[in-house]
């Protein structure tokens, strides 16, 4: 290209692309912002709009903890520490501790994939923000429990049935092995 | 406060009587202080804030919104953090400079209002010499950046420093030379005296006056836009190159002053281009009661340069940086030439037209329509494009 | 000479106080600092879905106008160093907001050879965001709790504890 | 070509430079004579057959006894790909550096080096790369025990939750 | 020139540096504005994660691999599996791949439009940025809805997947999908095609092909080379034989061939036919198990293997050593941005002070790859 | 009265700033100090209803010399140590030399009758324009070919370093 | 006259009050303890290398020197510029308009001077060279 | 300016003063930039007293046009005079002027 054309030409090229560049931001100009104003200015808490997946901080509901260990052996950087020992008159299972330092927890999801009620599963809750890390560390038994152990048949204790459930609505979640999935998803 | 002015410049030069003087003194005083707490401070205080929103918006998000109403208080709350902040002077900076280019900066940033055309009558000095005065005043900026950069004794500091003068220095030569446009065509250099060469409307604005004033115009819009640092010509505070330009060291109220400038400095771009350009403070002559012609005169003039300001944050908003070679090929290989042009073509026109050409003005104004009218269809066009229900969160 | 800390604590003083905070709180510069995988949260903090500028948190990127230093990432030995330097040179009141488990406690890779586990042991931290990484919003109300924190300091007013506030804070 | 069909052809190349090939696994791979490792890097490179003009991963790798280099290849031109390595001895590792045929040899024999010390002559600059330099020791061989403070910074932690029952998991 | 100026003056860019993407340290000696050689100083992020795959085992690893690269965590994941599968010899069930592809393709997606986004804030325009950032948010909804995570996936399980895709969720992405289109055209007009950008972009760091080989660049870097080289095409691994797409090269139609708009634009392309993959993907997505059957404490035997797959930041491999027991010996991740780090101070001689940030960017370079 | 105030003001400005460029040992303070100068002078001009000329002095000095002089200063070595950078020699004999100077032009200056008759305060602008049109045609045209030169010049100069 | 011009010198003590009122204000409610450690030159969290004050590019030096001249120029036209009108109103047409073109075409003969000769261009390439060979070809 | 106390004295003496230190710059600096920093110095004072005699004496326009000449001459003398100290330095490393003597003979 010569000098002279290559000139103007540099600066036609300038002014019409600057001329779209400012169209395009004009245009964003004049449509709605894409924020959400967490936390007050909302409609719906950001937490109920999160799927039933989401990885948030760790919940365990110990009506339904069988004490079986699984998710302590699976956490790769043991966060989670429970304590159970047989109750040697009434030989049940007895939760002493269940402690998980959120605080070091990488939300991985490893631990409650192996937990055969879904006891302990991620809620969609992710505020736990503090001044200390002492209050990062969840501890879910305040005075020793006894742990739940799966019936043959059906669950009939209507306090346990609705948390077994979601329970294995949560385990259901993952990929079974091997397993095909329920028609549901072609249906999506 | 005209006839104020006007009586004193009747009574003439100074020292006749002491009481004379003091009055004189108190008057330019109290004046100047109204001007500069009353305008030039709130604005470049405020200009932060709008520009927050501006970019905020353009960038689909929501901008400072909680402070006040829509965050209105948002520069009030800066500054008072900024005043609450440890005021630190660096070990190896020289302390003396360091402290002092502040106050420069300041006062390069002040002084042109003095020359500031808010309506026929509200003008603290119609100097005889205003535009001149007001290109030349920023000058101190160069000195103020370079003291600041040179003394802050940190590398990002004395790049930027040096940057932004260099870049000062060169753009001002093409603004210089795109101001002569309109001075050729109105004969004067003092701003009341260019604003009355034009009238409301218009076709009758310098802007539209010939092809040559329009070039001009964006001439100097764009080496203003240089002459302030401002996108896309901001190397000086380049964030991601130099980490903060030649503030990088300063913190506090001293950051805050130079900040300060850069946003009054926007307003006066603004203001040089309407007076120049855009007919000023021109309004038609809808009433013969002073006070409200004035007050018209200022909505105007304000409004005029408000749009300017708001052009420069899209701007800011929308173009990447240059690179200072770039930057200075575009200066001195594209800007000064063009400009050249420019005040060659003026003079001709000037020659063989000595009172204007109005067919001229109109086809002119026509030309400005039209591109405008593109400029909304194209917007329009990327509007309709867009999917607006994916913009918000499926459940929000 | 300074005033803080010294008036008695009058009504006047302690209303004062919490307008000082008010605004203070109301411009919080944040430095830029994404050490790790949290920094891609933290600029998406910044970004238009979780809007950290509606508080009037705005990025800085020279650690001389920055108030908070958002810790946001792993922090290895090497870099603790740099980064106890860097909170150095910010001016007071200057405030650290801890984000994810690595700078809370080094996390999941407390088993690094490399890794110091948690800035709290080369910084004084006011604010814990749990979270691998924390999303957007989770910082944002890390940020609200620095809020209430800097709400509760004096300023002017005698404090009843010293070193309470960011004046006398962390020297 | 075949990983087996370059083996062979480097075997006739270089008698008795081959010191094994292992055929079984994923990758077959040879084990080359420390000695002549450069030479035929150098082969491999500069030969129309094979033409390895990318040297796509080096990596060390410590067994207790010995410390392997594995040389990774692979060919643009050719789309094949070779893998070779060198065993060096665990108190003194050392072999030449393939700075001179493959420029991304540079960076990764530099963390090489400061991971497992080996120590590659004829480096341009060998010089610690992820590591701080004032660093002790080589992270990845086996026996390297973390060191419990670095400047002042401890870098042990002990988790917050004390276990009630005392049984160590 | 360099005889009148100055003695050079020492700069230290980062590690705390707005421009430099993570904790990378750049010692620049600089003349004036133009620089002699900016020498990499890396490892401030060094997590010794190849050390930690050692003392975790095979399924505890996964996680990490989410932080080799958390910006297409979703291809660490992949190549973790891809690599233990291949040890132990696992067959992947199709959907199971067929999930692997999509997750992969949107993080493709997410990870370059970050990476064009700090392209131009680097060079100073903001607003770009916001806007690749709202195209993430959009993405990382989706793949919150498939993995319930937004930057640390952990979406993948040596085997298959860990999660199905959940119901819905092909409307959604189709949907996306329709509106990314439009949105790449404007974000073309917006900056890609800006005057004053390709300025800065064209003509800066040119690297020739052979140069890249022997550099061993990869991905977006080595084609922007006009090097057709893509390991989805030409080592097809998963189900990439399946998909028709073209691999996007460099032209040089902006400056010389190899310099950093041609990366810029390469990857802008690459999103285009990432879109195209998830089309098909997302329409040919067979039913059946996710997951293959694989013992909880897994136990490859003993051997070693090096596999490559096609990040967002180009071909990565993991070359593993086991040892039969439940712990790997040896892993060590080679990434693309390992490379391009080392090529950086031989390109960046001669360049201005300004031209260096763009040269990163255009390289993609990403810290923790670097560092590990 | 007020004049006389705003005029000694002036007077120590420009004085005090000229005092620190010749006395200052920092070379980097001189010039600094000069700006000082510069406005100084600035302001006596307008006091001599010289408006154009001061705003010249304000653009040519200020936006540019010292602009000029500030990069050059920048530019040569000893800026790192700069309280040594602006040594100065033969204080005494410049002292006495400048000394009896100045007594004698003092003594002109206080002795000679001059005839003062102070001129209207008026815009200048259009008389220096049309002084620059009519009588002075010449010497207008003749600066603007000195300047060409001095830029040619300067830049040959220069230019013979940078090449090198 | 003069009292237009006193507006410039009152604004400018009203700026400097108005900035030192502000460090005041800030000297009461501000914090203050710097130490050492505080107030190293930043550098991006490094200790800094190398002094700052160094010598600069001579490119900026050749764009100020060309300014200067250009700026006088300018400064020489605004009278003319302002009379401008006034003689073409006289009926001089020609004369104005040859002396003006006479005067910018010196003006841009030192532009094109400028720009042919590439003191405008950014010289980029600078040999990469090793330090100590860099000072022997300063000293040559 | 008649009748407000400033008479054409005050500023001749004004100027005298900025000459005086001017010209002590110029005599006693050894950096050669001082020295030009001097040769400004007395060429504003020059401009006072033209502009003050323009002044006082009837005020015609001859004197303010000689000023504009005179501070084009400056702009002139400091662009080639800077020019020329860089040349020097460049060439002895040094803009002493004294060791630049001693260099060049
Ligand atoms: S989420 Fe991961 S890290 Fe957290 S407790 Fe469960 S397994 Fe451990
Ligand atoms: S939470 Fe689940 S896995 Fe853990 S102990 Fe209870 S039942 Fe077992
Ligand atoms: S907390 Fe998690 S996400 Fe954040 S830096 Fe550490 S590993 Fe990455």
């Amino acid at each position: 290209m010569s000098g002279a054309s290559s000139y103007f030409g540099n600066i036609r090229e300038a002014v019409t692309s600057i001329f779209e560049g400012m169209a395009v931001t004009a245009s964003h100009f004049i449509r709605k912002p894409y924020t959400v104003q967490y936390p007050d200015r909302m409609a719906v808490r950001v937490q109920d709009t999160l799927p039933f997946r989401y990885r948030g901080i760790l919940e365990v509901d110990l009506e339904i903890c069988t004490g079986c260990l699984a998710c302590e052996r699976a956490c790769p950087i043991d966060c989670i520490v429970i304590a159970v020992e047989k109750d040697p008159n009434t030989r049940q299972m007895v939760l002493s501790q269940f402690d998980i330092d959120m605080a070091k927890c990488m939300y991985c999801g490893l631990c409650s994939e192996p937990c055969p009620t879904g006891s302990i599963h991620h809620t969609t809750e992710f505020e736990g923000a503090d001044f200390s890390l002492e209050s990062l560390i969840r501890r879910f038994v305040k005075d020793p429990v006894i742990a739940y152990k799966p019936k043959k048949g059906p669950e009939t204790d209507p306090r346990i049935v609705p948390i077994l459930n979601r329970g294995m609505r949560y385990i259901d979640e993952f990929a079974q092995a091997g397993a095909d999935q329920p028609a549901q998803e072609e249906s999506a | 406060m005209q006839q104020l002015i006007d009586s004193m410049l009747a009574a003439g030069d100074f020292g006749k009587s002491p009481p004379r003087d003091l009055v004189y003194a108190i008057a330019i005083f109290v004046l100047s202080a109204a001007v500069f707490l009353g305008v030039a401070f709130p604005f470049a205080a405020i200009a932060s804030w709008l520009e927050r929103r501006v970019w905020a918006r353009i960038q689909s998000r929501v901008g400072p919104n909680r402070v006040g109403p829509n965050g209105f208080l948002q520069w009030l709350a800066d500054g008072i953090k900024n005043i609450c902040k440890e005021d630190l002077v660096p070990a190896e900076a020289d302390a003396r400079l360091f402290k002092f280019a502040p106050y420069l900066v300041m006062v390069a940033f002040v002084t042109p209002w003095a020359v500031m055309p808010f309506s026929s009558d509200l003008i603290l000095a119609d100097l005889n010499v205003g535009i001149l005065y007001m290109t030349s005043v920023t000058a101190l900026t160069v000195v103020g950046v370079l003291m600041a950069g040179w003394a802050s004794n940190d590398k990002w500091s004395l790049i930027g420093g040096i940057r932004s003068a260099a870049q000062i220095v060169s753009y001002e030569i093409p603004a210089g030379l795109s101001i002569f446009p309109v001075v050729l065509l109105s004969g004067t250099l003092s701003m009341q005296g260019i604003i009355r060469g034009q009238g409301w409307s218009p076709n009758t604005w310098y802007l539209f006056a010939n092809p040559f004033t329009f070039i001009a115009a964006n001439i100097l819009y764009v080496s203003a836009l240089a002459e302030g640092n401002r996108t896309p010509f901001d190397l000086p505070e380049a964030e991601s190159e130099l980490v903060a330009g030649f503030a990088t060291e300063y913190s506090g109220w001293r950051y805050l002053v130079f900040f300060m400038a850069e946003w009054g400095n926007v307003f006066i771009i603004g203001a040089i281009i309407t007076a120049l350009y855009l007919g000023g403070w021109q309004f038609p002559h809808v009433t013969n009661n002073r006070v409200m012609m004035n007050v018209l005169q200022l909505i105007t003039f304000n409004v005029k340069v408000l749009a300017l300001v708001f052009v420069s944050m899209w701007v800011r908003a929308t173009l990447p940086r240059v690179r200072i070679d770039q930057l200075m090929s575009l200066c001195w290989k594209y800007l000064v030439p063009i400009s050249f042009v420019n005040m060659i073509g003026t003079a001709v026109w000037v020659a063989i037209w000595p009172d204007g050409n109005r067919i001229a003005g109109y086809i002119m104004f026509a030309l400005g329509l039209a591109i405008l009218a593109v400029f909304i269809q194209r917007v329009v066009y990327y509007f309709r494009r867009s999917k607006m229900e994916l913009y918000l969160h499926p459940t929000i | 000479m300074s005033l803080l800390n010294t008036l008695p604590d009058y009504v006047l003083t302690t209303r004062t106080d919490e307008l000082l905070n008010w605004m203070r709180k109301s411009s919080i510069w944040y430095m830029l600092f994404g050490l790790a995988c949290c920094a891609i949260e933290l600029m998406h903090t910044g970004g238009p879905r979780a809007d950290i500028d509606r508080f009037g948190a705005a990025p800085r990127a020279s650690a001389r106008q920055s108030d908070l230093m958002i810790v946001a990432g792993t922090l290895t030995l090497k870099m603790a160093l740099r980064t106890r330097l860097l909170y150095d040179q910010m001016p007071d009141p200057k405030y650290v907001i801890s984000m994810g488990s690595c700078s809370n406690c080094g996390g999941l890779f407390q088993l690094a050879y490399s890794v110091c586990d948690g800035v709290d042991k080369i910084l004084p931290v006011d604010v814990y965001v749990p979270g691998c990484p924390p999303r957007p919003e989770a910082l944002t109300e890390g940020l609200l709790k620095l809020q209430e924190k800097i709400m509760t300091e004096r300023w002017l007013a005698r404090s009843p504890q010293a070193g309470k506030n960011g004046a006398a804070s962390h020297a | 070509m075949t990983p087996l069909d370059i083996y062979a052809r480097v075997k006739e190349r270089f008698p008795g430079k081959v010191l094994e090939v292992i055929e079984k696994g994923p990758d077959p791979f040879i084990v080359v004579d420390l000695a002549a490792l450069v030479d035929v890097c150098q082969f491999l490179h500069e030969d129309a057959e094979t033409s390895f003009d990318c040297l796509s991963n080096q990596s060390g790798v410590d067994y207790k006894d010995r410390i392997e280099v594995v040389y990774h290849l692979f060919s643009y031109s050719k789309r094949h790909q070779a893998v070779l390595k060198v065993k060096l001895p665990r108190e003194t590792p050392q072999v030449h550096t393939l700075e001179s045929i493959w420029k991304s040899a540079n960076w990764m024999e530099r963390e090489i080096f400061d991971l497992l010390g080996v120590n590659f002559e004829g480096h341009s600059d060998l010089r610690r790369l992820l590591m701080p330099e004032d660093w002790e020791g080589h992270p990845l061989r086996k026996d390297f025990v973390e060191p419990k403070e670095y400047h002042g910074i401890s870098t042990v932690r002990e988790s917050p939750i004390i276990r009630l029952d005392n049984k160590k998991k | 020139m360099s005889t009148l100026t100055t003695e050079e003056m020492t700069l230290n860019m980062g590690p705390q540096h707005p421009s430099t993407h993570g904790v990378l340290r750049f010692v620049v000696r600089a003349d004036g504005e133009v620089m002699r050689e900016a020498i990499p100083d890396v490892g401030y992020l060094h997590r010794s994660i190849e050390k930690i795959a050692e003392k975790v085992g095979y399924h505890g690893f996964m996680p990490y691999t989410d932080r080799v690269d958390y910006v297409c965590a979703m291809f660490t994941n992949q190549g973790w599996g891809i690599a233990c599968e291949k040890l132990a010899h696992i067959e992947v069930p199709r959907r199971g791949e067929y999930c692997r592809v999509i997750a992969a393709e949107f993080n493709r997606i997410a990870s370059h439009l970050l990476s064009v986004g700090t392209m131009a804030m680097d060079i100073g325009a903001n607003t770009p940025f916001t806007h690749a950032l709202r195209e993430r948010e959009m993405i990382n909804d989706l793949i919150e809805e498939l993995c319930g995570a937004r930057l640390t996936f952990n979406y993948m399980r040596i085997g298959g997947v860990a999660w199905d895709l959940p119901p819905g969720f092909r409307e959604k992405a189709l949907a996306y999908l329709d509106h990314f289109g439009p949105i790449l055209d404007e974000f073309n007009s917006l900056i890609s095609f800006n005057k004053i950008y390709i300025k800065r972009l064209a003509e800066v760091g040119i690297i020739s092909a052979a140069e890249a080989i022997n550099y061993n660049l990869v991905g977006p870097n080595l084609r922007a080379c006009g090097i057709k080289w893509d390991i989805r095409k030409d080592i097809p691994y998963s189900v990439y034989p399946e998909f028709d797409f073209d691999v996007p090269i460099g032209n040089g139609e902006w400056g010389r061939l190899g310099d950093s708009m041609d990366r810029y634009m390469v990857r802008i392309r690459e999103m285009k036919e990432s879109a195209k993959i998830l089309r098909q993907a997302l329409a040919q997505i067979p039913n059946g198990s996710v997951l293959a059957k694989v013992p909880r404490n897994f136990k490859p035997p003993a051997g070693e293997c090096q596999i490559r797959i096609e990040s967002g930041r180009g071909d990565m491999g993991w070359y593993v050593v086991s040892d039969g027991t439940a712990f790997p010996w040896r892993v060590h991740v080679r990434t693309g941005s390992f490379a391009a780090m080392g090529i950086i101070q031989k390109l960046s001689a001669g360049l201005m002070i300004a031209d260096l940030v763009t040269l990163i960017a255009s390289l993609d370079v990403i810290a923790p790859e670097v560092d590990r | 009265m007020a004049a006389q105030a705003i005029f000694y003001l002036l007077a120590a400005v420009t004085v005090g700033s000229a005092a620190i460029v010749a006395f200052s040992r920092n070379i980097v303070y001189s010039t600094f100090a000069l700006l000082g100068a510069f406005l100084g002078v600035v302001g006596i001009y307008v006091m001599l209803a010289a408006d154009f000329v001061a705003m010249v002095q304000l653009l040519v000095y200020v936006g540019g010399i010292l602009v000029l002089t500030l990069f050059a200063v920048m530019l040569t070595a000893g800026i790192s140590d700069v309280t040594i950078s602006n040594r100065a020699v033969g204080t005494v004999p410049a002292l006495v030399t400048t000394m009896i100077a100045g007594a004698v032009m003092m003594f002109a200056v206080f002795r000679t009758p001059w005839h003062q008759a102070a001129a209207k305060v008026e815009p200048t602008t259009y008389g220096i324009g049309n002084a620059f049109l009519g009588a002075y045609l010449l010497p207008f045209e003749i600066a603007s070919v000195v300047l060409l030169v001095a830029l040619v010049g300067a830049l040959v100069i220069s230019r013979q370093e940078v090449k090198g | 006259m003069y009292f237009q011009f006193g507006v410039p010198l009152a604004l400018t003590f009203i700026a400097l009050g108005f900035v030192a009122l502000m460090f005041g204000l800030q000297k009461l409610l501000a914090p203050n303890n710097p130490y050492p450690r505080k107030l190293i030159p930043y550098e991006c969290g490094e200790p800094p290398t190398g002094k700052a004050w160094i010598n600069f590019n001579v490119r900026f030096y050749l764009i100020a020197l060309i300014f200067v001249i250009f700026e006088v120029e300018v400064a020489f036209i605004y009278p003319i510029a302002a009379v401008y009108l006034d003689w073409i109103k006289r009926g001089q047409r020609l004369y104005v308009l040859g002396e003006i073109l006479v005067f910018l075409g010196i003006l841009f003969v030192g532009l094109i001077y400028v720009w042919a000769k590439h003191d405008l261009e950014w010289i980029k390439k600078v040999p990469v060279e090793s330090p100590q060979e860099s000072q022997q070809d300063v000293a040559a | 300016m008649s009748g407000s106390g400033i008479t054409l004295q005050h500023f001749l003496a004004l100027g005298l003063i900025v000459f005086g230190l001017g010209m002590y710059c110029v005599l006693t600096r050894r950096n050669a930039i001082g020295i030009l920093m001097g040769v400004e110095l007395i060429l504003n004072s020059a401009n006072i007293n033209y502009l003050a005699f323009a002044h006082f004496g009837g005020g015609d326009y001859d004197g303010q046009v000689f000023a504009i000449f005179v501070i084009m001459l400056a702009a002139a003398e400091a662009v080639i005079g800077l020019a020329i100290v860089l040349a020097i330095y460049q060439n002895f490393r040094t803009i002493d002027v004294e060791a630049t003597e001693t260099l060049s003979g």
